[in-house]
């Protein structure tokens, strides 16, 4: 089916996305039809995913396939099954297992990743050179005071009068900077994404019913 | 008086102008200059040095609502590698779209070389797990992706025979949105050396100015600014990219012409913002008298 | 029991994989990788706990007739039809309905949202981008010259001064704030994290009804 | 007869200057080891070589017999890692080397064997730093438990919090809660979850109207029971009911679709964004912003902070919002680990601070001592 030379798929797509345009100038049904669609088909999109990207792959093929070798996979399927147990009195309790199992893994993982990748690694690198030579070494101390600055800024022992005042300040200062240009920066990447949409209804879509 | 009025102006008269800044250079392109900086410079250079003894690994940690900004810098740097026959492995690590977007790109780019799949380049797919993956492939590719996207083994490949893991690879590129780049940066590169860079969304470059300068990166694409700088790098140093990037289809999709638009639409921002503060200066002349 | 079992569980699942960074040892790596494919499982299994309670919410308001319950037929259709196929799918992946329904319908509904984006930063910008005082005016200055920085008229403007200046920016007091923050929110987190796995922090288990 | 000679010539002079570097490559010190802090994956190589050239990484495991190709290097790199091996197994190697058509060999060395090993030296330092936490954090919550008192400065924006729950109870208007995006293994819902808690019960107090809707459906039970707790310890729980917690979608854009919508149709008095944000922080902000509700952000995903500055009455940066988690709920032991975070600060600074006098001295000593792998 291509009505005015656009195949079908082209044409809801076009809607749908001027449906959801049509916010900025204020709710309406139009909006309100793509939004709660959006809600609906995008978590049947995601039942899809984990079915067909986590459970078929790591769980059911697996035990179908080799039930007594795959037999520790039993452990997490029963994990899973307990966080259901929250709706049986008798036995909540045990939901918090599963959670418990969850969260403390994770939690390990991330850790070492900020103790390590971050507060390490991070650390070593403000250790700058005072004698890189010329503008260089002013950019440096510039880079050194900010980090100390910030630092200081979320110190929370003291509280922030006199010279740890000052110092905190200049490091609101610092952050100032990073959250202006953080913003003026990003702003490019805002717009690629709705020259992506215009693009396509412009050239994707208008065009070829222009020229059919 | 009426500044008040200005000052707070209906947000809709703003967002009409934005659309109409970014709908005009889409109809009829403009072509305004691009000036390429320093950390775009840092990975074209690099890959200026490599050649056919050299394999490049780039993972494709996007998915479909970036690809307005890292799809030209995916086809740039594509197509620079294989200009200077550098061997290619892709991989995604993103789950979302990742694999699609590799797939997109490599076919678009692939087929404007003469390049022989599983020799030149290899395209292994998306793997499950984030960092474990990341992480295994320092002690071996081969066993982390046994097969290609499609399933071939890899094993009979001669690329994935000669590069075993990070040792025999010369740069990891990862075109990244969110932390999948960050952990390239802070675990790939930490862990086994191997030189990093990354293309981002420009919303996450400014994070990664700061791995950047601590060196755990050699290059940073942020945007579709970056996307355009090293298109023009491209372009100036290579015949055939100007070739190219000269048809009228390819054009029509490259960064350049996307950074029409942001011009556009930044001029339009900036002069609100000038409007904005004249009026708030005027309000208060206003009142103090 | 009911108490410390899982207070005891978070913290030698927690400890494992600190130990497993340290630890090369093959016995340790392997069971590391094991359990992280098994807690992706665990997720996955959530998933339901949430469509009961939206497919629950929906069915009331459709029953009652609440304002907008049209709508929730909407959603409900979408969510069983692309639920359906997507659970179709077969050794080869994806039902080509599936595929289809997410290029033409979800995947251009996410963009078109994402693109919102475009204008809200404008919008954003021009509220809060004022000179009110001197913190505001840092804010201002350094997202103007970013901004320039970023497009050709910048630097037509001032003689090519911009970029340069955009990028000093971007590299020097902005890295060294990022970095304040980076090592500020590390430590915070890993403090949380630390009482999470010492079972000092424990709201997220809540108390349940012993 | 003189073509023969100038033939002869060349190909004596090809010899020389493409086969000198090979001739000229002597091999000392060989030696194989199993690679150090590894999971038993690999073999180390290491030799001294005199000139340039390529070698062979030539293996076996029998100590004289059916030596074979692994691997090629060049000479003056005077390493090499074998990843081709099996754990636990006996391997023998040579190096070779091409010399004007001959292949030289070193004599043999080994038996090197792959072994898995318990720790990871060059993460000494990980150590030292997550001991060090561990020890900050167990200290100062003890003290705190001793009753030993510790100062934390106000952290602003806490007072906020109050306020801002006032004004939707004045108003007699709805509180939205958004716990973030991402699931309970991210620490920052965790700590979202705490300061939930807190504002439930506010809520319960006040009798005001809250609605916490959820992407995440781990996040989305855990976050039921946390508002349910909070109403029962209040002593309020018959004014309780399910339906403040709720459940949304799975999808990033399709979620904040969902609440922006939310937001302009309900008019809520009051937004908390805390937790864990991504592109969609400025979509649910400016919404928030445009229906003129009072805005308090919080989250260490620090792209998304310029954002949530420009678009919020309030935000806690980074660590303000761990902070803010345990400062809100009031127990002293949380207090004690806030005092932790401060030390390591304290020592990170001097540390650093050292660090950079004596690297300007010409010393890198701490600058590697800092260095992850």
């Amino acid at each position: 089916m291509h009505p005015f030379g656009v195949p079908i798929g082209v044409w809801i797509n076009a809607f749908l996305t001027l449906c959801i345009l049509s916010f900025l100038y204020k709710d309406n049904p139009f909006f309100r039809f793509a939004e709660s669609l959006f809600a609906g088909m995008s978590l049947g999109y995601y039942i899809g995913i984990v079915t067909e990207n986590t459970l078929r792959p790591n769980l059911f093929r697996p035990l179908a396939q080799n039930f007594w070798g795959n037999v520790l996979l039993l452990i997490p399927m029963a994990l899973g099954i307990m966080l259901y147990f929250r709706y049986i009195p008798s036995v909540a309790w045990l939901a918090r297992i599963a959670l418990a199992v969850y969260i403390g893994y994770y939690v390990g993982v991330y850790l070492m990743q900020k103790l390590h990748g971050d507060i390490l690694f991070q650390s070593r690198d403000t250790i700058v050179s005072l004698r890189a030579g010329g503008v260089d070494t002013l950019w440096n101390i510039i880079v050194m005071v900010g980090v100390f600055s910030v630092l200081i800024y979320f110190y929370f022992s003291a509280e922030h009068k006199g010279a740890l005042g000052k110092v905190s300040k200049l490091g609101i200062y610092f952050l100032m900077i990073s959250f202006g240009a953080s913003f003026g920066y990003t702003i490019m990447a805002r717009i690629s994404l709705l020259m992506g949409r215009f693009s396509f209804l412009v050239n994707t879509w208008l065009r070829p019913i222009i020229s059919s | 008086m009426d500044i008040q009025k200005l000052l707070y102006i209906d947000r809709r008269i703003i967002y009409l102008l934005v659309a109409i800044g970014a709908l005009i250079p889409i109809i009829r392109p403009i072509g305004l200059p691009v000036v390429p900086t320093a950390p775009v410079k840092g990975l074209f250079n690099k890959i200026d040095t490599l050649g056919p003894d050299d394999a490049v690994m780039i993972s494709f940690d996007y998915g479909p609502s970036s690809e307005p900004e890292l799809n030209p810098m995916a086809a740039a740097i594509l197509r620079h590698l294989f200009i200077r026959k550098v061997r290619v492995l892709v991989v995604a690590i993103f789950p979302l779209g990742g694999v699609s977007m590799a797939i997109q790109q490599l076919e678009r780019v692939s087929q404007e070389f003469d390049l022989q799949y599983g020799v030149d380049y290899v395209n292994l797919g998306y793997k499950d797990g984030g960092q474990a993956p990341m992480k295994a492939m320092g002690v071996s590719i081969h066993d982390v992706f046994p097969a290609d996207v499609d399933g071939r083994p890899t094993d009979e490949m001669s690329l994935i025979q000669q590069v075993v893991n990070y040792d025999d690879i010369d740069v990891v590129i990862s075109l990244a949105t969110g932390v999948i780049g960050e952990w390239w940066a802070n675990l790939i590169n930490a862990q086994f050396g191997v030189d990093v860079a990354v293309g981002c969304t420009a919303v996450s470059a400014p994070k990664y100015y700061a791995y950047l300068r601590s060196g755990q990166m050699i290059g940073l694409l942020g945007g579709l600014k970056g996307a355009s700088e090293y298109e023009k790098l491209l372009i100036d140093r290579y015949p055939e990219a100007r070739e190219l990037y000269g048809k009228p289809e390819e054009a029509k999709k490259s960064a350049i012409t996307g950074m029409d638009v942001q011009s556009i639409v930044h001029v339009i921002i900036i002069a609100f913002i000038i409007f904005g503060n004249t009026m708030y200066f005027a309000l208060r002349r206003s009142q103090r008298r | 029991m009911r108490r410390t079992l899982p207070l005891f569980l978070t913290f030698v699942v927690g400890m494992f994989p600190i130990f497993a960074f340290f630890v090369p040892h093959r016995a340790v790596s392997d069971l590391n990788q094991q359990l992280d494919t098994w807690l992706v499982i665990v997720a996955a299994f959530a998933l339901p706990l949430g469509v009961v309670n939206l497919v629950g919410s929906n069915i009331t308001k459709i029953k009652r007739k609440q304002k907008g319950w049209p709508y929730s037929i909407v959603l409900l259709a979408g969510l069983s039809v692309m639920a359906f196929y997507g659970i179709m799918g077969g050794e080869q992946g994806f039902h080509p309905k599936f595929q289809y329904m997410f290029v033409n319908m979800v995947s251009p509904l996410q963009a078109t949202m994402f693109s919102l984006l475009a204008f809200y930063v404008a919008s954003a910008a021009y509220r809060a981008f004022r000179a009110r005082n001197i913190e505001a005016t840092v804010l201002l200055a350094a997202a103007i010259i970013v901004m320039l920085g970023r497009i050709p008229f910048g630097d037509m403007l001032t003689g090519g001064r911009m970029t340069p200046l955009s990028e000093w920016i971007m590299t020097k007091p902005n890295a060294a704030a990022q970095r304040g923050i980076i090592i500020g929110a590390a430590l915070g987190a890993a403090s949380m994290q630390i009482r999470v796995i010492l079972g000092i922090e424990r709201t997220y288990l809540g108390k349940g009804q012993e | 007869m003189r073509l023969w000679y100038a033939f002869i010539m060349i190909v004596v002079c090809f010899n020389v200057w493409f086969g000198s570097d090979a001739l000229a490559v002597e091999i000392e010190d060989f030696a194989a080891q199993d690679t150090p802090s590894d999971g038993g994956q690999s073999i180390d190589l290491r030799w001294v070589a005199t000139g340039r050239g390529k070698v062979f990484i030539l293996r076996s495991t029998a100590r004289d017999s059916a030596f074979s190709v692994v691997g090629e290097a060049l000479a003056s790199d005077g390493a090499y890692t074998d990843f081709g091996v099996e754990e636990g197994v006996n391997y023998y190697y040579r190096l070779g080397w091409m010399s004007g058509g001959d292949t030289l060999q070193t004599h043999t060395v080994g038996p090197a064997v792959a072994k898995s090993n318990w720790f990871r030296k060059y993460r000494s330092n990980a150590l030292v730093t997550t001991a060090l936490m561990f020890f900050l954090v167990i200290t100062f919550v003890n003290r705190a438990k001793k009753g030993h008192p510790l100062y934390i400065r106000r952290i602003a924006g806490l007072s906020s919090i109050d306020e801002a729950v006032g004004r939707a109870t004045e108003m007699g208007k709805k509180i939205l809660y958004i716990p973030g995006i991402l699931s309970l293994s991210e620490i920052q819902t965790i700590a979202s979850l705490s300061i939930l808690k807190h504002i439930a019960k506010l809520t319960a107090i006040y009798g005001t109207d809250i609605e916490v809707p959820n992407k995440d459906p781990l996040v989305f039970s855990a976050a039921r029971e946390t508002v349910r707790e909070a109403y029962l310890e209040a002593g309020k729980p018959d004014q309780y009911r399910e339906e403040m917690v709720t459940y949304l979608t799975y999808d990033q854009f399709a979620y904040a679709a969902s609440v922006t919508a939310k937001m302009v149709r309900e008019k809520p008095a009051t937004n908390f964004l805390i937790g864990s944000f991504f592109a969609e922080s400025l979509i649910l902000a400016e919404t928030g912003q445009a229906v003129g509700a009072i805005q308090i952000a919080g989250t260490a995903d620090i792209p998304q902070l310029p954002f949530f500055v420009t678009a919020c009455d309030y935000t806690l940066l980074g660590e303000e919002l761990f902070a803010a988690s345990a400062y809100l709920s009031h127990e002293p032991v949380l207090l004690g680990s806030i005092k932790a975070q401060d030390v390591m600060k304290a020592i990170i600074m001097v540390v650093v601070g050292i660090g950079i006098v004596t690297y300007a001295l010409g010393s890198e000593f701490i600058k590697n001592l800092l260095l992850t792998r």
